[in-house]
């Protein structure tokens, strides 16, 4: 157990190092900070000048070691555009990220979970159909498009829902749905299926056998194993859709969260809040998936002793 | 010597046609939707009834024809410079479905390729693909998307290369589980014992095996790929203007959503149809090609 | 009375000497004061005693400054000369490099400024400066409190880099409203500040909140989150206007939206290329198609906000696409493709507009193309054409042309546009003349280089829109330069219902 | 001996979608007794007992007409109950154990808790009763150790004691009657003797009635009392279990009957070949690395075959016998050097190819085939039957198209299939059918020694019998040489010249078929034998293996330890046993025993032990 958790933590250290490097690279790559930082019509030698200030002048090499070492003061950095310590901002962004991501996983979880299962049972009626229909149509409208219309709808039009920030429970509404619509898609489908892989599996035939009401036998039984693999999927695959989505939801209804910064951030350049930005992001993804990895590994307890020692 | 590999019964087509058979009428009608789609797709040229991107900056932002201000011949109405919505919208889906099937089809072979990799040879070149995997995984894709397009360039074939590597990780994670898995049957370790190569068990026994659950993720990938490429309209990341995709018409026409909707519902509907009718094939196609529940 | 604004935009960080963006300008007319005021209802100059009560020239290149007494800033300190002294001096004789670059292209001609005794400064100049006041109205010399921000960080007694660095986020000013809160790109919150020595602000607090999303912030308009929204495309305004409870004002913005042309390129050396690409593009139908008309365009590059030195008469820039072509002709013009850079979203209509130019560009036989580029390319020799903006900083042609378009300015030296000694000595006529007169025959003379060689195109002046709600008073006033949100007393009231 | 019928069924149909499982079924069950129903596969066992508790309609199924009548308080009529009230009836009045243990336990729950939860549904008991009753079950199932089993979960066990749970499981309630689908058909011979005899014994406790379902005669022989024979969803045959062995009347008990291979009827004369042995092993070992810790001692390593040696002549059968997972497959394996052997050394024809590298080793593997164990598992689904079976010859051959499907078409007759099999794929194959294609394609390149692991385990005895003899027939004819795997000793006996028994990774004893099976020497090899049911209800005995199991050495080592080394001692003419040191000489002294003897008759319990490795 002790070498498994070693064995997780130099792995995570690893992906964690290439993606700072990775990182970092790919930001000088992408274009000269000081064309989007410092902006528009300067001469030539203000432009120097400012190369210098920005320490952009450094060798990358140097560069490169002094942002490892920014690791260690923790401030990393001041922002190129904001001039506050990253630390600040993407810390300040980070929960109101956390609070939406949060917000939607447990609308997917409430709303997949049930429908995935309806899904299964009744897979050749039409209600499974009807199901499936409905959770793929959360796939098929970009969620900028949901968005939008649903401030339409509900903001504009009637007048029900705030649309700026993240004040109130009301607030979240919106961003949540608009937020959850792919999820919700994605693990109804997902429950789905790996509900149907549970429901012919020999044990459930044994768990009826037994007298067991039909509802007993899927939650009980049949949940308690899709379920295993339903958290194999969350840390994966969620936490992809979650980023991706957020950038666009956080926009719309002028989250601040760290997508919107992160997207901001990458479009200007900063590259000191870029980095800590992304490197924050890839920490709490590894961080998730090595947590669900954990309880996976935690709820299936084939794999909770990996080997058992001989006798 | 005439190579002629297998075709299963199991094959694509056959799977689609008793798949067709047993179908309920909403998965008969997606799929029509779906075909439509694409043949609407290919003869958009044809059937578009103006230049795409053919401006009329004075009548910009006219309604679809049976309102008022209609402008005579604009079906569905004019954009933001006054170009034909349908014939934009007919363009624009050609392109999308093309950028997706690329993007989709680089996806596959890159990440493929490289799943193939991992499983087959194992040991370090499977720690590094997969190392390489659990990174993608981390970065949120956005981002890597928005470092290509800025190292890059946002030309057509940076973009399906963008959208390409959109999903590497799924198919790697896929062929390489596949592959491991496959690896274990008894079949592989029959063909060994024939005495196969490695690149004969490659393409012989485990290519024919994992095409099933690589074609399905085909699917989700396309209908992904092209949420992805709306998405990177929505930042300002897409395709060039004046180009029309369905996610650059959606994109940016959202901002004319409460003044000027149907410059925008035209290509979200397509988009809509699209997704959805490749979603319900893939599911269909899961199904089709589970070989438990076939065996019911 | 709270209000609360939806800006497209919010700064990133508020230091009115570092700053000249669009953005920027917004926020720190309402925190901050210059030494010399100005009458903001009116188009035409009119200096009024701000922080400092008069102004005399003692010698031709020394300025004498009394100071308002009694002055307190919102950190409670009262300001002094000394105050002055350091705020003028970070700007004349900056070494910290974001001030350099503003210096150096609007105040280089100022010396440096000194204490006489703790209600006086003076000012010295290297050559007779013609515009005195306008360039002590600048926001860039906005006065703030030397001991404050020397001991923000580090060494109390020096004013380091980093002090400035930390004063962009802690901003302080003497102006009527304090900024209570400030997060960068999210929020500034204004609360009235009680001791200002002018008349008292009328907003208890004032929030300015980003909402990027034009529709989230027409929407927050409509769901009453927001009272004032800024930056209204056009094409929006007829759909608010038929909400009873909301109205729009709007005006012609004193910046000029323009197409920038790279006369280094190797396809654009010829200067008829340019001058074809330029009278190819019909700026009044984009006004009317884009602005529904509520654009300027001009026909040199002059604004009404000059003053004396506005003249429409000149025609430096026109609309003929049949000699565009003859042009092309002439030339020799071989088919090669102009790409046309634009950003993505930063101007209103600016990537409609690039569209639009390259649409009309391939009606005269120019192989034009768009591309769409998230960053400045304005120095980059690839560039051939692009737009841009040239905002009226000052209301001078020198705030304004003047401070891109100077020799060795920054359209120079981004490696764009060419000067020479003729040029050189045309500038000097217009900038430091003392002869208004004199100063506008050297415009038009420049106006006429600019003809012959065009390295720019105004497009136009682009109509900028609010929209709010009924009751609410508000609109921008034509003495400032663009996009001042200035909620001072007698520019903001309610009307009561 | 009046009879009061327990479960009465009375013309029973069954159908899947249009295929009819069962026509027209009558038979009743009196309390207490245990019937036995037996038929070749697919013969519609499964679905009767799925029918008789209604779960058939939930795998797809459909009672199409007939009754089927559970007597009792209440008496109730099984076909027309709802779901509701039939959730009464299952696991409560009637109960089921499936055939496979491992996949009909829930892997994510506790044992106690599947245990439990049929006390609380059926008898009300709360959290913490049920918890104690669920004990009591799993001791009286004569699990060791109960308290500990309760939150254990199925992978943690062995398959003998998942099967032990799940009786206990399905005895929790006392029901009336028990369906017991093929509960010991996936459990090895010593294994499956223990839980028969546990049923024996649980059935005589609480006086339930058993329908017994299996293919096995010699399992119906020593258990039941009746026997009812399915072929094709018709019952054939219904009748005391000694008139349906001594007497069987219908033309399918009697094939049935001629199939099943009895143990003692004969094996082939062993052969008196001076030529050199076609394989020979020497002290071959396979470890393979369980665990690689991060320190050094803490590397595990399993030896799964141990300082084996054998060797086969041309044209001869060597069978190897033993337990699940005592490593045959392993060293078959090893052998076809599909796995790295850790020590010892291989000869194939003279030629030593333990290290032959990649290239060489491809051209010898035409000389020896494997016919691998799961015939399913070992050809791949997505090709057809022509490309599959011909594969081995094509990769050495380069054949045309043309050739691959004469080749085929020749392979195909050889081994008894239609010659259209060609164009199919695997899952269009029965099972036996698929077991052709395995050695079809094994003889495609007419090997000259063939490794058959478990080549007939999987079928049926009819089609099992179908198999050894084309074996046989090949051998003959080619001169092929076999090493045939099984655990399944009768089949052994009948295909085999000589006979090698493994256990625990090591080869324990060694000698002609005759002289092991008459007169075993190692106690494993004793205990084996003793576990075998005899298809003979008239020489029914005890049902338990009346040896109690050798303690196996311990396989699983750091790195670096060797388990511990077994001397082959010479007991007779080409018959050797394995002796540790210490008992070495005493083996040596005692003289040869009869496995007849019974000298353990008092004792009860069969000692069981946790197979974790499997
Ligand atoms: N779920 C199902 N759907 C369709 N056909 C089925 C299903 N289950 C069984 N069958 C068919 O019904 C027939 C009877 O099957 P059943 O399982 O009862 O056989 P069995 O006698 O138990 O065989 P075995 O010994 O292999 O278990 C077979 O032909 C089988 O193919
Ligand atoms: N790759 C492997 N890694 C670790 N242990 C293995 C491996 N392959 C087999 N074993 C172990 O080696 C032992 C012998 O396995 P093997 O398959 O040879 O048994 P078997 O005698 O063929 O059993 P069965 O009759 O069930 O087929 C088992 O305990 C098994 O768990
Ligand atoms: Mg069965
Ligand atoms: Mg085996």
């Amino acid at each position: 157990m002790l070498s498994y958790a070693l064995r997780t933590l130099t792995r995570m250290a690893i992906t964690f190092f290439v993606i700072v490097t990775v990182v970092f690279f790919a930001t000088r790559l992408s274009g000269n900070a000081v064309d989007f930082v410092v902006g528009d019509g300067i001469t030539s030698e203000d432009r120097e000048l400012l190369i210098s200030y920005y320490e952009l002048d450094r060798p990358l090499f140097t560069q490169y070691l002094a942002f490892l070492k920014s690791f260690t003061d923790g401030q990393f950095g001041l922002s190129f555009i904001e001039r506050r310590p990253v630390s600040d901002i993407v810390l300040e962004r980070i929960w109101p990220s956390a609070q939406l991501l949060l917000a939607a996983m447990t609308l997917t979880l409430l709303v997949s979970i049930p429908l995935g299962i309806v899904a299964a049972i009744w897979r050749d009626s039409w209600i499974g159909s009807a199901v499936m229909m409905v959770a793929f149509l959360g796939y098929a409208v970009p969620n900028f498009v949901l968005a939008v219309l649903m401030m339409l709808i509900f903001s504009y039009w009637l007048n029900w829902l705030p649309v700026v920030g993240n004040g109130t429970a009301l607030h979240f509404i919106m961003p949540t749905i608009a937020m959850a619509g792919v999820l919700i898609a994605a693990l109804t489908r997902f429950t789905r299926n790996a509900m149907l892989d549970v429901l012919g599996q020999d044990f459930m035939r044994t768990a009826r056998a037994k007298g067991l009401s039909e509802g007993h036998v899927i939650i009980k039984h049949g949940l308690r194993n899709a379920g295993i693999t339903i958290l194999s999927v969350i840390g994966l695959q969620v936490a992809g859709i979650a980023a991706a989505g957020s950038v666009v939801i956080e926009a719309i209804f002028s989250w601040p969260g760290i997508g919107d910064l992160l997207v901001s951030a990458a479009v200007r350049r900063d590259y000191p809040v870029l980095q800590f930005g992304v490197l924050t992001v890839a920490l709490a993804v590894i961080v998730i998936n090595a947590l669900v990895d954990l309880a996976y590994a935690w709820a299936d307890p084939r794999l909770r002793h990996t080997v058992k020692g001989g006798n | 010597m005439t190579h002629s590999i297998a075709v299963p019964a199991t094959s694509l087509p056959a799977t689609a046609y008793r798949l067709w058979r047993g179908a309920d009428p909403i998965r008969k009608v997606a799929i029509l939707i779906g075909v439509m789609l694409v043949v609407l797709a290919i003869f958009a040229p044809l059937i578009a009834p103006f230049d795409p991107n053919a401006q009329s900056l004075i009548s910009r932002l006219r309604p679809p024809l049976g309102f008022e201000r209609a402008k005579e011949g604009y079906l569905l109405g004019t954009d933001e410079l006054g170009r034909d919505v349908l014939s934009r919208s007919l363009h624009g889906l050609q392109l999308t479905l093309m950028l997706a099937g690329l993007g989709a089809t680089l996806g596959l072979l890159f990440g493929g390729t490289l799943g193939l990799l991992a499983g087959v040879v194992g040991g370090r070149t499977e720690a590094t693909v997969m190392a390489a995997v659990d990174t993608q995984i981390a970065v949120p894709f956005t981002l890597v998307a928005l470092f290509l397009l800025a190292i890059l360039g946002s030309s057509i074939e940076v973009i399906v290369l963008v959208l390409g590597l959109a999903g590497w990780e799924q198919y790697a994670r896929i062929v390489r589980g596949e592959v491991r898995r496959l690896m274990n049957m008894p079949f592989i370790e029959a063909a060994r014992a024939a005495g196969a190569g490695p690149l004969r068990i490659a393409r012989h026994h485990l290519l024919p095996n994992i095409v099933s659950p690589l074609v399905v993720q085909f699917t989700l990938s396309l209908s992904n790929i092209v949420l992805l490429e709306s998405t990177l309209s929505f930042l300002g990341l897409g395709v060039q203007p004046p180009t029309a995709t369905l996610g650059a018409m959606v994109g940016i026409g959202r901002d004319y959503m409460p003044s000027a909707p149907w410059i925008v519902v035209a290509p979200a509907m397509m988009i809509l149809f699209i997704t959805f009718a490749v979603q319900i094939l893939g599911d269909w196609l899961r199904d089709g090609a589970d070989v438990k529940l076939r065996a019911r | 009375q709270e209000i609360t604004v939806g800006a497209a935009n919010v700064s990133d960080y508020l230091d009115p000497g570092r700053d000249h963006s669009n953005v920027g300008s917004q926020f720190y007319y309402n925190s901050f004061d210059t030494l010399i005021g100005k009458n903001h209802d009116k188009l035409d100059a009119e200096w009024q005693p701000a922080l400092a009560t008069e102004w005399t020239l003692v010698e031709p290149k020394v300025m004498e400054l009394k100071l308002r007494e009694g002055v307190v800033f919102h950190n409670g300190e009262p300001m002094t000369a000394d105050d002055v002294v350091f705020s003028l001096n970070r700007m004349y004789q900056a070494d910290f490099p974001p001030y350099v670059v503003r210096s150096r292209d609007r105040l280089s001609n100022f010396v440096k400024a000194e204490k006489v005794d703790d209600f006086t400064v003076r000012i010295s100049v290297e050559k007779e400066e013609p515009l005195w006041e306008t360039l002590l109205n600048l926001q860039q010399v906005m006065i703030i409190p030397e001991e404050y921000t020397k001991g923000l960080t580090g060494d109390p007694q020096v004013a380091e880099h980093d002090d400035f660095e930390a004063f962009s986020l802690a901003p302080v000013g003497t102006g009527p409203y304090r900024v209570a809160e400030f997060i960068p790109g999210e929020r500034v919150v204004y609360e009235r500040f009680d001791d200002f020595w002018g008349e008292t602000a009328p907003l208890a607090r004032a929030t300015v909140r980003q909402v990027p999303e034009t529709a989230s912030r027409v929407t927050a308009l409509k769901t009453g989150e927001a009272d004032i929204v800024t930056n209204i495309a056009p094409d929006q305004l007829a759909m608010i206007e038929t909400d009873p409870n909301l109205r729009t004002v709007g005006s012609a913005t004193p910046l000029f939206h323009v197409m920038i042309m790279n006369v280094n390129h190797p396809e654009l050396r010829d200067p008829r290329i340019r001058q074809a690409m330029s009278l190819a593009i019909d700026r009044d139908l984009l006004n009317e198609a884009l602005w529904l008309g509520k654009a300027v365009v001009p026909s040199t590059h002059t604004l009404e906000e000059f003053g004396e030195l506005y003249m429409p008469e000149l025609t430096t820039f026109e609309y003929d696409p049949e000699r565009a072509r003859a042009l092309l002709e002439e030339a020799g013009y071989d088919g090669a493709e102009i790409v046309y850079t634009s950003f993505p979203t930063y101007y209103t209509n600016g990537l409609l507009a690039a569209q639009a130019i390259t649409e009309m560009w391939q009606e005269v036989g120019i192989n034009a193309k768009v591309d769409v580029q998230d960053k400045w390319t304005g120095g980059d020799p690839e560039m051939m054409a692009r737009n841009w903006s040239n905002p009226m900083y000052f209301s001078d042609p020198f705030g304004s042309f003047g401070v891109m378009w100077a020799p060795h300015g920054p359209s120079e030296g981004e490696g764009r546009f060419n000067t020479d000694a003729e040029y050189a000595d045309i500038w000097e006529r217009f900038r430091f003349s003392s002869d208004t007169k004199a100063r506008k025959v050297a415009y038009a003379e420049l106006m006429d280089r600019i003809k012959q060689d065009p390295p720019v195109l105004p497009l136009y002046r682009p109509y900028e829109s609010w929209a709010m709600r009924k009751d609410v008073n508000w609109s921008p006033k034509p003495g400032h330069i663009p996009y001042v949100l200035d909620f001072r007393a007698g520019s903001i009231s309610f009307a009561s219902n | 001996m009046t009879r009061s019928p327990l479960l009465t069924l009375e013309n029973l149909s069954l159908s899947f979608g249009s295929h009819n499982a069962v026509r027209d079924l009558s038979f009743d069950i009196a309390r207490g007794e245990t019937l036995a129903l037996v038929g070749e596969s697919g013969s519609g066992k499964s679905a009767t007992a799925l029918a008789i508790l209604r779960l058939i309609e939930r795998e797809g199924g459909r009672i199409d007409g007939g009754r089927i009548v559970l007597h009792g308080t209440p008496t109730l009529e099984l076909s027309t109950l709802s779901d509701r009230q039939m959730q009464q009836v299952r696991g409560n009045r009637v109960s089921m154990i499936f055939q496979e243990p491992m996949t009909a336990l829930n892997p994510v729950m506790p044992l106690g808790e599947q245990v439990a939860e049929v006390m609380r549904l059926h008898q009300g008991l709360g959290t913490d009763a049920a918890r104690l009753a669920a004990r009591d079950a799993l001791a009286r199932v004569k699990i060791p150790e109960p308290d500990r089993r309760l939150d254990q979960f199925p992978h943690e066990l062995s398959g003998g004691l998942r099967q032990r749970v799940m009786i206990a499981m399905a005895l929790a309630c006392r029901p009336d009657l028990l369906i017991a689908d093929e509960p010991t058909t996936a459990l090895d011979v010593t294994t499956q003797a223990e839980i028969l005899a546990l049923m024996r014994q649980l059935q005589d406790e609480i006086g339930m009635a058993v329908l017994f379902i299996t293919h096995d005669m010699g399992v119906v022989a020593s258990l039941a009392e009746r026997v009812v024979v399915l072929k094709s969803g018709m019952k054939v045959e219904e009748g005391g279990v000694e008139d349906v062995f001594l007497r069987p009347r219908a033309a399918y008990t009697r094939t049935l009957m001629a199939a099943t291979p009895k143990l003692g009827s004969g094996a082939p004369k062993p052969l008196r070949s001076a030529k050199a042995p076609v394989l020979a092993v020497e002290n071959l070992a396979v470890r393979f690395a369980v665990r690689r810790g991060l320190r050094r001692g803490a590397d595990l390593d399993y030896h799964a075959v141990n300082d084996v040696s054998f060797s086969i002549a041309p044209g001869e059968t060597l069978g190897l016998v033993g337990e699940s997972g005592c490593g045959k497959s392993t060293l078959a394996r090893a052998v076809m050097r599909l796995i790295a052997p850790s020590g010892g050394r291989i000869r194939l024809e003279g030629q030593d190819i333990t290290h032959l590298g990649g290239a060489e080793m491809q051209s010898l593997r035409q000389r020896v085939q494997m016919v691998f164990q799961d015939p399913f598992a070992s050809l791949n689904p997505r090709m057809p039957v022509v490309d599959l079976i011909t594969e081995p010859a094509h990769i050495h051959a380069r054949l045309s198209r043309r050739a691959r499907r004469a080749l085929a078409a020749e392979l195909l007759e050889k081994v008894g299939l239609e010659p259209d099999a060609a164009d199919r794929f695997p899952h269009q194959f029965s099972g036996g059918q698929r077991q052709r294609l395995c050695i079809a394609r094994a003889l495609s390149v007419r090997p000259a020694l063939i490794l058959a692991d478990e080549a007939v385990s999987a079928l049926d005895v009819s089609v099992a019998r179908q198999i050894t003899d084309l074996m046989g027939r090949l051998q003959a004819e080619d001169g092929v040489s076999f090493l045939f795997i099984s655990h399944d000793i009768a089949v052994v006996e009948r295909v085999s010249h000589r006979i090698a028994v493994m256990w625990a990774g090591q080869i324990v004893e060694t000698g002609r078929t005759e002289d092991v099976l008459h007169n075993p020497q190692h106690p494993y090899t004793q205990r084996l034998l003793s576990a075998i049911p005899v298809p003979d209800p008239s020489r029914r005995k005890g049902l338990q293996p009346e040896l109690a199991a050798p303690t196996p050495p311990g396989l699983l080592l750091p790195t670096g330890q060797q388990p511990p080394e077994a001397v082959m001692v010479r007991v007779a003419e080409d018959h050797f046993v394995a002796a540790q040191d210490g008992i070495e000489s005493l083996l040596l002294a005692i003289p040869p025993q009869l496995p007849q003897a019974k000298e353990h008759d008092d004792v009860s319990a069969p000692a069981v032990r946790e197979t974790q490795h499997c």
